[in-house]
């Protein structure tokens, strides 16, 4: 790549610096006409397949609204994204009632950050559902958890209860050994697939700790949107 | 922000996720350069440079390109910004430090953007990292290069003696070797989760 | 008269695909052909992309190769590509999210393939747009079938299934290691021992990676 | 061999210590290992060593025929790797997925690179790495030790068909009502469940039914007789234990309850056996003596690293293989300087080749012959 060498050239400084020009414009178009021509059908795509997951995890969804938390409240997303804000999506029912809450979540796993959603029911403040974004997890161990039933049957109510100051969750989301679980806020690791289990169990952990205490006590702004 | 600390962006960019081994980035000089350890070496400390360089630049420019909302001019952008302060740097380096130019300035033109150059810049936007993340990423990235290529070339130095079946010879028995390293260092998965 | 260069413009098509096949022969062009071949449809995917850029390219190329100064021909050739590229990473993205996060930074990365260079500084530079579009199209077919060979493959054994079809029914034991990162490096050099083990016996001196050095 | 001079890789010892008494010995070492292991699963262990030996043997055989490689079945170097290989498969690891072991520890673990004494990795780990790549699932399922009937009944994973996936073991496991039984080896359980197991009872692997391999205190006499025989030496393995040792020794120390005692570690999962049996392979270790150190302890501390902070309970094969891929290096940095000679000998070693200075590597000679180019214009450098 000659792009900065100063070689001796037989070509006047003009005609490269007419060409380089030519070229860039030519390019610059190009780029300009796919990038406008794409913008709509690429957004729509995202958007649908984001819909699908949180209509997933959340079966009583129909519609839902982007949010973004900072530590001074919730407000719906737009424009710019504050600095360490998390995000996450109002699902309304068809009647516009709040059916749940789908937040983003995410750890290091086996083999690289596990992205999960994860749907929070503020009625009985617990989680009903996750899915997962992206996954580079060994195929036939590390995907178990979108696949085995005995693992996303934690997820039917995961207790993420708030403490009495509405600080911080009463009790750590916990991953324990296969077949050990015993209160409501643990998750039974898969056999075998112990480092993404806890990756999960982490992504949940982490996430609710910093969202959940800024959301509550708004929550009713997420209620009467819409309805 | 990726949620990943950056001990283990480092550890996973060197070892778990190797760029040779794991991510196949930066084949081409592996394949080419590992021969023998007296390139070998210098090509990867070379290379390690670089992807410092190039992370640092595009780091910046992601800044100013998202500022501008030009996000679409990310690929030239990088390429070219990549490119020219990588001659730069060379240009510098014979002017100030001729010692340290003899010793990687030969190959710095041959690395200015390779995958792994560009997969540095790129994938550090990709997951959204952080300065520092970036720093460390980058870093990792060149560490693993690095000692990916000495591995090899200590490999590939021993199998110049041997007796090595004339079909297998060339290509091929670099790719089984890079094959057999990168199962390897399939052991390192999961380091510091 | 006719039929001479009809012949030669097949030759120009073939020797992509054939003799000079840039995976299995050159060699070229193996970040994207191991990082993305787990699956046949992310080879297809793959090689598509690159034949497009490939061919869009070099017809640009060769277009403007009267007018482009030999100083900045690889700085001319660089953006060309990159503008390409971007525009296949954008068509993508609106085709289908699934295969765009599939293939993820790789589309990208396609602008440091240096089949796509090579040719353009090689063959495209020197010939007018209609040739130098057959040979990229050869070759970017070549590409595509060299992807294609490894992803299937890797489909199979990986996970005994090509296209997503499952093959051998539901008790297979899939071989994990086939889509893991060691599992390209094997498939690959299990290709070219086989090419090579061919060209032995009929007698063709062995093919030796050319590398990549444009610059 | 007609000529009256017979060129040999390595190992080079003097006669009558040939390269095959020795790994004939190797072979009778190996043989209580291996009868105690049979001991302790039944048919299902002596199967899995018979089918994985077997397959070594027949595709050596395939490999010295087709490529005219030195090397023949009669120098026993594929039994050890068989029966190594064997050894470190769980006793109900289905036998074509050893078959598959086997097969790929002769053909890319060593044909590849022209057969004995030219391997750079360690046959059986490169067997046993491909399949705990290929079959995570069923690597890491072991099944308790003396359990009844075991010498009458296979384990039923172990008769899988071949290509399939193999039978369920815990189910089957559970049928037999065995107090406190459990599939996990003790660094799996505590990895993943933070429960110790009792360092003197893997010493002995003898007490209650444990899912570990051959037991350590018989590898290690084994490999006593070795190393006082003079076939094996003795700094490898000490370095091996001895680094690691000291490693979990310090983390213990300083990371208290938190991390298992040095005992512990090493007494669990592979690590005696590796020491004694697969780090010591001669293709792929040092020949220095310094060099065999500096190995060893390499080992030793990955294997404690990879164990503590990776992914998987067992660290002691990828910390063999990388240390195999170094070893090289190591005997480049290890050459001992002849006397009077050290100022230049380093000086020399720091500028370039140290090989000769003529050598060129393969790739330049192929370079310098081809006429043909891919750029044909290559742009020339000013």
């Amino acid at each position: 790549m000659n792009v900065a060498n100063p070689m001796p050239s037989a070509t006047p400084a003009a005609s490269l610096v007419r060409t380089l020009g030519l070229v860039s414009a030519l390019c610059g178009v190009i780029i300009v006409g796919a990038y406008q021509g794409t913008y709509e059908a690429a957004a729509a795509n995202r958007r649908i397949a984001l819909e699908r997951t949180v209509f997933k995890i959340i079966p009583a969804a129909k519609s839902m609204t982007e949010w973004q938390a900072t530590a001074r409240g919730i407000r719906p997303a737009g424009g710019e994204a504050a600095e360490g804000a998390i995000k996450f999506y109002a699902a309304y029912a068809e009647d516009g009632s709040l059916a749940g809450i789908a937040v983003e979540g995410a750890a290091k796993g086996y083999a690289d950050v596990v992205r999960i959603l994860y749907g929070y029911s503020p009625d009985c403040q617990c989680i009903n559902g996750i899915g997962v974004v992206a996954t580079k997890e060994t195929p036939g161990i590390g995907d178990k958890i979108i696949t085995d039933k005995a693992f996303l049957a934690n997820f039917k109510a995961l207790d993420v209860k708030l403490d009495q100051a509405l600080a911080k969750l009463a009790n750590e989301v916990k991953v324990v050994k296969h077949g050990s679980k015993t209160d409501a806020w643990q998750i039974d690791a898969i056999s075998g697939a112990t480092v993404t289990s806890r990756a999960v169990g982490k992504a949940i952990n982490d996430s609710a700790q910093a969202l959940l205490p800024i959301l509550l006590p708004e929550i009713e702004k997420l209620r009467k949107k819409e309805s | 922000m990726s949620p990943e600390s950056l001990s283990q962006i480092f550890l996973s960019a060197a070892l778990a996720n190797n760029f040779v081994l794991a991510m196949f980035l930066g084949l081409c000089p592996f394949l080419g350069v590992s021969a023998r350890m007296d390139t070998a070496f210098p090509m990867g400390l070379a290379s390690a440079f670089v992807m410092l360089v190039a992370s640092l630049c595009a780091f910046g420019l992601n800044l100013l390109l998202s500022m501008f909302h030009l996000e679409f001019l990310r690929l030239i952008a990088y390429i070219v910004v990549i490119a020219s302060a990588v001659q730069l740097v060379e240009m510098i380096l014979k002017k100030h430090s001729p010692a340290l130019f003899r010793a990687l300035g030969i190959y710095l033109p041959l690395i200015t953007t390779n995958c792994a150059v560009l997969g540095v810049a790129l994938f550090q936007t990709a997951r959204e990292y952080s300065f520092l993340q970036s720093l460390a990423f980058s870093l990792g990235a060149g560490a693993g290069f690095t000692l990916a290529l000495v591995l090899m070339a200590s490999v590939r130095e021993r199998l110049q003696l041997s007796d090595v079946p004339g079909v297998v010879q060339g290509t091929a028995l670099s790719l089984m070797l890079a094959g057999l390293l990168s199962m390897a260092f399939m052991g390192f998965a999961g380091l510091g989760a | 008269m006719k039929d001479l260069s009809q012949a030669k413009n097949f030759d120009e098509f073939m020797e992509g695909i054939w003799r000079q096949n840039p995976v299995f022969v050159m060699v070229l062009g193996m970040c994207p052909a191991l990082a993305v071949t787990v699956s046949a449809v992310n080879a297809l995917a793959m090689g598509f992309a690159t034949t497009f850029v490939l061919v869009c390219s070099c017809l640009l190329v060769s277009l403007m190769r009267k007018l482009v100064p030999k100083e900045v021909r690889i700085a001319t050739y660089i953006v060309i590509i990159a503008t390409f590229v971007t525009v296949v990473d954008y068509v993508i993205q609106a085709v289908s999210l699934e295969l765009y996060e599939a293939l993820g930074a790789f589309i990208q990365l396609i602008v440091v393939n240096c089949i796509i260079l090579g040719r353009a500084e090689a063959h495209a530079s020197k010939h007018p747009p209609a040739t130098a579009m057959l040979n990229a199209l050869g070759m970017g077919i070549g590409f595509t079938i060299g992807l294609f060979a490894l992803g299937g493959v890797r489909e199979i054994l990986g996970a005994g299934k090509l296209f997503g079809v499952s093959l051998f029914g539901a008790n297979f034991q899939p071989w994990v290691v086939m889509v893991l990162p060691p599992g390209g490096f094997f498939v690959l050099g299990a290709w070219l021992l086989l090419f090579a083990a061919i060209r032995r016996k009929k007698g063709i001196p062995p093919a030796e990676s050319k590398g990549c050095h444009v610059a | 061999m007609s000529s009256s001079v017979e060129i040999r890789s390595a190992p080079h010892i003097k006669s009558p210590r040939s390269v095959e008494m020795i790994m004939r010995n190797v072979v009778f070492s190996l043989l209580p290992v291996c009868a105690f292991f049979v001991y302790q699963y039944g048919i299902s262990a002596a199967a899995s060593i018979l089918v994985v030996t077997a397959a070594c043997l027949l595709t050596e055989r395939l490999f010295v025929r087709l490529g005219r490689q030195s090397g023949d079945l009669s120098d026993y170097s594929a039994t050890i790797t068989g029966v190594l290989l064997g050894l470190t498969l769980p006793p109900g690891f289905p036998l074509w997925m050893g078959f598959v072991a086997g097969f790929t520890a002769i053909a890319l673990g060593k044909a590849l690179f022209g057969g004995i004494g030219f391997n750079v990795f360690n046959p059986a780990l490169v067997g046993r790495a491909f399949v705990q790549a290929a079959f995570p699932a069923a690597i890491a399922t072991y099944t308790p030790s003396f359990l009844p009937g075991r010498f009458t009944e296979f384990i039923p994973s172990s008769l899988a068909w071949p290509l399939m996936a193999p039978a369920d073991t815990a189910a089957w496991l559970k049928g037999m009502q065995i107090d406190a039984w459990t599939g996990a080896t003790p660094l799996a359980k505590w990895k993943f469940e933070g429960t110790l197991t009792d360092a003197g009872d893997l010493l002995t692997s003898l007490a209650g039914h444990m899912a570990v391999g051959p037991s350590p205190a018989l590898i290690l006499l084994c490999g006593a007789y070795l190393a006082l025989r003079r076939f094996m030496d003795w700094r490898i393995p000490a370095a091996i234990l001895g680094s690691a040792g000291l490693t979990a020794w310090l983390i213990y120390a300083i990371g208290g309850t938190k991390y298992p005692d040095p005992f512990f570690m090493l007494f669990s999962g592979g690590l005696i056996l590796g020491a004694v049996y697969m780090a010591t392979d001669m293709a792929t270790s040092p020949v220095t003596p310094r060099g065999m150190w500096l190995y060893g302890s390499l080992i030793g501390v990955l294997t404690v690293m990879i164990r503590y902070y990776g992914g998987l309970p067992e660290g002691v094969m990828y910390a063999i293989l990388l240390a195999n891929a170094a070893t090289p290096l190591i005997e480049q940095i290890t050459q001992p300087t002849p006397f009077g000679k050290g100022a230049s000998i380093r000086a020399g070693r720091s500028a370039t080749y140290t090989l000769h200075p003529d050598y060129i590597s393969r790739e330049e000679a192929a370079a310098k012959m081809s006429k043909k180019r891919f750029f044909k214009n290559k742009p020339k450098k000013p």
